[in-house]
């Protein structure tokens, strides 16, 4: 099993993706050039956060053109698990591979803070070890996060259970409170309608270490490798 | 058409008569236009600090962690074990952020950045030390200072988030005298293997020169010359243009080189800062003992029509000098390329010391580059004592409410939560922050070599205004505490000496009494001064700054578990005092914030009691009793305890006095003696701290006890309650009210 | 059948560009971007904003120009022009 | 006395403005603050981003409207016309 980590130039968080992957849980992952025109040979793909030819223009919009970004539509298009965390969902918005797009934030500052989850689809590669309904803290920090969709798509997102994190209180609600970024209907995070594609943006590459006062972005990584296993078996 | 030499423009470009002589014999022939301005910026205060260099050499630089020593190279380097050592320094970029807050911040951070990744160390987080005038007053001044401060945020935001360092900690403090210039002081700190370590010489004579990075353009023109005088409103209409970072190439340019100096190719390396392509030229030729030869014709530009002049003394962002060991430079130019970085191959390295420059093959530069680059003149100021500061005679202090005056103590920006401002900056990337800002040190584990460091930086330059040397003192003092409480042993010191115009006796006073003032104080602690910065010239229309002296301290933390909080955690946890109640008001924020006057002497530091102090809070932290440990600094004890309930995420109430004290309430709550460390410690474990403080001779109070929904301080007899809330509403929305509409 | 109400609408876009001698780094980006994408032929980008402004009566001329100098635009870094609606968007 | 050089070039400008259904809190932001300044008739303000395009050749028009759609600008949020230069920034 060998996963990769796409590396865009202004990526930052490509780094903490390969430890969470190599450190936190020991399997094989490594780095993809974005200058690469094949993404074969590999299980499942993760697109880092960072900051994307220096979010220049629109997050992830110059990196959505690059060339490894067509082989890993394809390979997306094909059923390999593709997970994009901030600027990787972003990039994955700007794709097409998901839906929406990815605003300012409603108070227009950029946000550093930890936030509460809650799981909404259970049966993506990234959420299937995790019980729905169930919470997750880890922070999130962004300027461009607030989800934003027209209202035909955003009705399809909910209705196939494509949603499948959202920002809630310590109780589990959706609140105005709870939502850090003026995302709507409090979406932090949705996938394809296959299931395969995932993007987010908080960050489970920056808690999955004790030390970091949470483990639980561990999880997510641990599905993806439990479905991987259980592909290959 | 380039102008004569006049005594006119030799004056305009900043140099004496006296200088010029120099120039001339140096010489032996009269300088050209272009060798005049690149005399200016490397005999400017800023790059040759001329005024400030004999004072620099009163501080301690050697110990037993250090690997590189103040002044050898961009910053200093200090050993952590294991075979890593980390490379860091403080910087400031007060007069550009004075002009453009947002481009003046961003680009202060992306310099930094670029002097430590120059040492061969990976940037792994920064610190921020800012200076604004008030922000909640009405006034032409609220209005700038808003602006002021909303800008430079934002910039060190946009830059430090974008090349993904964390910003974990730093400082805010606001008062009169930084209306109009602000102070910015960045802070940061790399990490690399001991045996790694990278050189800004220029050695090995035929090896080629290699500029990589943006192109050069007309930005920042002089820039360091800017920064070496006052800051007026003439000043800012004749500013150079402005320097706009660009954090995306700041990366490639970060990883490259870190790439480029793992594959062995660099012989020397050196970042475009102050001065660009002049100061990197003659400095890397002077550390390497030989000379350098470029051609400006090869130096990739931005914009046509550039003179010789502009392209030397250009302070275009993003750009490196690089000395490439023979037969290495194909290697070299694929990694520029694999990172779409422009580079050229500009000259070479030779061996008759000359810093010489030519603009398509003919010779337009030709100077002696070690004595460009070291032998500026040196002075010594005329330093004279200010009046004294006014007395404060306490039987005559009005008593106010002292329950109103916390709340307006907490609500003073000084004291104030400064969530507004961190939340803007990433501090999580990088996956490696264990205490993020809002605790008294930050704590960052360091994956590479697997150890827990803790910074911080300080400085009450009230304290520095009434006695520049007891508020250095305190200030290195204050920030190995903040250390302590963090479970950390200091280790080095960063400083950043933030003073007014050095021609005025006072303010060079006030410079010599700092400096002597950290000095003895870096002995004491043993932390050895491994680099800093020196910022004169910060005026504002009412006159100089008060003097800030910014320490930055790094401390190691050998154990996880002695990682160490400041706010208190469990119900029925015992709450003591290490050190005494104290009583000196002189200088405190409650003398400034409540009765409006910046008076009195400020307290006093005990050298003995304080590291006596720090040792006992240290030992009690490793045999793993206490919860929760916090200086006491502004605000004095109130404020503190306040912020060990409120400033968790978790709100905890209090019960706290000290029965043997008499005498005013206030002096009680809010005086700021030093020396003194709050702790937390679980029942069990009371005794043992009262036995331990007793054995080693350090003066304990047991203050009460952790729990309810109130802070309760009997205050000589007295007792004062506050709601967490009450307490809270003013402390966490001070700065996000002050700053949340926009204005002009 | 109701007349129909005139609103007075008045719509002014203000222009703000980076200054040519200041650096333009999104400038930069998009370039090379374009570029890779098959537009060789593009020299420079610049990047600015648009800002569409609707008014429901005439503004003080005074006032809109201090506001487009010191609060829509940065006069250090960019220069501004104010336009009667050029385009139109929905 | 040599002839002058004549170069081709070509000034286009990309406006892309946030769409009419989308949350624009730029927009909301600048609105607020031009009343309190004293603008108290502004109705409803957007920002968006002009692209200045230089070319040195006659671009092809597929590519560049291609190049407008997917990458200038996205429909999902923006709308986006090209204009000949209106503007004339030094
Ligand atoms: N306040 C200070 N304390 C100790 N060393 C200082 C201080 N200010 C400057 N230095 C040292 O002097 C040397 C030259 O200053 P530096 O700031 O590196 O110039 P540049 O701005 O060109 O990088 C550095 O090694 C720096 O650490
Ligand atoms: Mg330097």
């Amino acid at each position: 099993m060998k996963i990769a980590v796409v590396r865009f130039p202004g990526s930052n968080c490509d780094q903490d993706c390969l430890r969470a992957l190599q450190d936190g849980l020991e399997v094989d992952a490594e780095y993809l050039w974005h200058k690469e025109t094949s993404a074969a040979g590999y299980d499942a793909i993760v697109l880092p956060g960072g900051f994307s030819y220096g979010d220049y223009l629109r997050c992830g919009a110059i990196a959505a053109f690059s060339p490894v970004m067509r082989a890993i539509i394809e390979a997306a298009n094909h059923g390999t698990p593709v997970f994009g965390v901030c600027n990787g969902f972003q990039v994955l918005c700007e794709t097409g591979l998901l839906g929406g797009a990815l605003i300012r934030n409603r108070s227009l500052l950029f946000l550093c803070q930890p936030v509460v989850l809650k799981i909404e689809n259970n049966s993506t590669p990234f959420t299937r070890l995790l019980n729905e309904k169930s919470l997750l803290r880890m922070p999130i920090a962004h300027g461009e996060g607030a989800f934003y969709a027209d209202g035909s798509t955003l009705a399809e997102l909910e209705d196939n259970g494509q949603v499948v994190f959202r920002y809630v209180d310590e109780h589990g609600e959706a609140t105005s409170e709870a939502n850090p970024n003026g995302s709507m209907n409090n979406i932090a995070g949705i996938c394809n309608p296959a299931g395969n594609v995932v993007g987010m943006m908080p960050h489970p590459d920056r808690s999955w270490d004790r030390r970091l006062g949470s483990e639980d972005g561990l999880q997510l990584f641990k599905s993806l490798v439990e479905t991987l296993l259980s592909v290959a078996a | 058409m380039t102008p004569t030499i006049t005594p006119e423009l030799v004056h305009r470009h900043g140099l004496s008569e006296h200088e010029f002589a120099g120039i001339k014999a140096l010489l032996g022939r009269e300088p050209n236009f272009t060798e005049l301005g690149v005399f200016s910026v490397m005999w400017s205060e800023h790059c040759s600090y001329k005024n400030t260099r004999r004072e620099l050499k009163k501080f301690p630089t050697t110990g037993p962690r250090v690997l590189v020593k103040a002044g050898e190279e961009n910053a200093g380097v200090i050993d952590i074990g294991g075979g890593w050592a980390v490379a860091f320094k403080m910087e400031s970029h007060n007069h550009p952020s004075a002009v453009e807050p947002f481009q003046g911040a961003a680009t202060g951070v992306g310099g930094i950045i670029r002097d430590i990744f120059t040492m061969g160390a990976r940037p792994v987080f920064l610190l921020n030390s800012l200076r604004f005038g008030p922000i909640h007053d009405e006034g032409e001044y609220g209005r700038k200072n808003r602006k002021l401060i909303r800008g430079v945020v934002a910039g060190i935001a946009h830059y430090g988030n974008c090349i993904g360092v964390p910003t974990i900690g730093g400082e805010v403090y606001f008062d009169e005298s930084y209306n109009g210039n602000p102070l910015v002081n960045v802070f940061c700190l790399g990490i690399l293997r001991r045996t790694e370590i990278a050189r800004g010489a220029a050695s090995g004579v035929g090896n080629a020169v290699f500029y990589v990075g943006s192109e050069t353009g007309r930005d920042g023109l002089a820039g360091a010359a800017f920064a070496s005088r006052d800051l007026t409103e003439e000043s800012r209409a004749d500013r150079p243009a402005v320097q706009v970072g660009d954090p995306f190439r700041g990366k490639l340019l970060l990883e490259a080189c870190l790439e480029l100096l793992a594959s062995g190719a660099v012989a020397g390396i050196q970042d475009m800062g102050a001065a660009g392509l002049t100061c990197s030229t003659c400095e890397t030729a002077s550390r390497g003992g030989t000379g350098v030869q470029i051609d400006l014709a090869l130096v990739p530009k931005r914009e046509p029509d550039m003179s010789p002049y502009e392209i030397l003394l250009s302070e275009s962002q993003e750009r490196m000098l690089i000395i490439v060991q023979r037969g290495k430079e194909e290697q070299v130019k694929r990694i520029f390329e694999k990172w779409d970085l422009p580079y050229s191959k500009v000259g070479t390295v030779t061996n008759d010391g000359f810093m010489r420059v030519l603009d398509d093959g003919s010779v337009e530069v030709e100077i002696p580059a070690k004595q460009l680059a070291d032998d500026a003149p040196i002075y010594e100021r005329e330093a004279a004592p200010p009046p004294a500061p006014e007395s404060i005679d306490i039987s005559k202090l009005e008593l106010l409410d002292p329950k109103r005056s916390l709340l307006q103590l907490l609500k003073h920006p000084s004291i104030a939560s400064k969530n507004w401002i961190f939340r803007q900056y990433d501090h999580t990337v990088r996956a490696g922050t264990v205490v993020p800002p809002g605790s008294d040190a930050a704590v960052f584990y360091v994956r590479e070599a697997n150890r827990f460091l803790a910074a911080t930086t300080d400085c009450n330059s009230l304290y520095c205004c009434l006695d520049p040397r007891e508020g250095a003192r305190i200030a290195v003092a204050e920030a190995a505490r903040n250390l302590t409480c963090s479970g950390a042993d200091p280790l080095a010191v960063t400083d950043n000496l933030n003073f007014g115009n050095p021609y005025k006796p006072e303010n060079f006073w006030q410079l010599r009494e700092a400096v002597e003032g950290l000095a003895e104080a870096c002995r004491r602690f043993g932390t050895p001064v491994t680099g800093g910065n020196v910022s004169l010239y910060n005026e504002s229309p009412q006159g100089s700054i008060d003097p800030t002296p910014t320490v930055g301290m790094i401390g190691l933390i050998e154990d996880e578990a002695w990682i160490t909080r400041q706010y208190f955690r469990d119900q029925g946890d015992i709450v003591f005092l290490v050190g005494e109640v104290g009583h000196e008001i002189g200088g405190s924020l409650y003398l400034k914030a409540v009765h409006g006057r910046k008076a009195g002497a400020p307290p006093r530091l005990n050298f003995e009691k304080e590291l006596a102090v720090q040792q006992l809070v240290r030992e009690l932290i490793r045999t793993g009793i206490v919860k929760s440990a916090h200086d006491c600094s502004e605000g004095g004890l109130a404020v503190a305890l306040t912020e060990s309930c409120i400033s968790g995420s978790e709100k905890i109430g209090a019960t706290v006095g000290a029965p043997d004290f008499q005498g005013r309430p206030d002096i009680f709550l809010f005086n700021e003696s030093q020396s003194r460390i709050i702790i937390s410690v679980a029942p069990e474990a009371a005794a043992q701290v009262e036995s331990r403080a007793e054995e080693v001779g350090v003066p304990l109070v047991r203050l009460g006890e952790v729990g309810g929904r109130t802070l309760t301080i009997d205050a000589g007899g007295t007792s004062f309650v506050w709601s967490l809330d009450q307490l809270h509403d003013p402390w966490y929305f001070s700065i996000v009210r002050a700053l949340a509409h926009q204005d002009l | 059948m109701s007349t129909p109400l005139i609103v007075f609408r008045m719509k002014l876009e203000v222009l703000v560009m980076p200054k040519r001698t200041v650096l333009d780094p999104q400038g930069v980006a998009v370039r090379n971007a374009v570029r890779e994408l098959g537009l060789e032929n593009v020299e420079t980008v610049r990047v600015g904003k648009i800002i569409e402004i609707e008014f429901s009566a005439e503004p003080d001329e005074k006032k809109l120009n201090e506001i487009c100098r010191d609060l829509l635009s940065n006069e250090v870094i960019e220069d501004y022009r104010v336009v009667g609606t050029t385009t139109s968007f929905p």
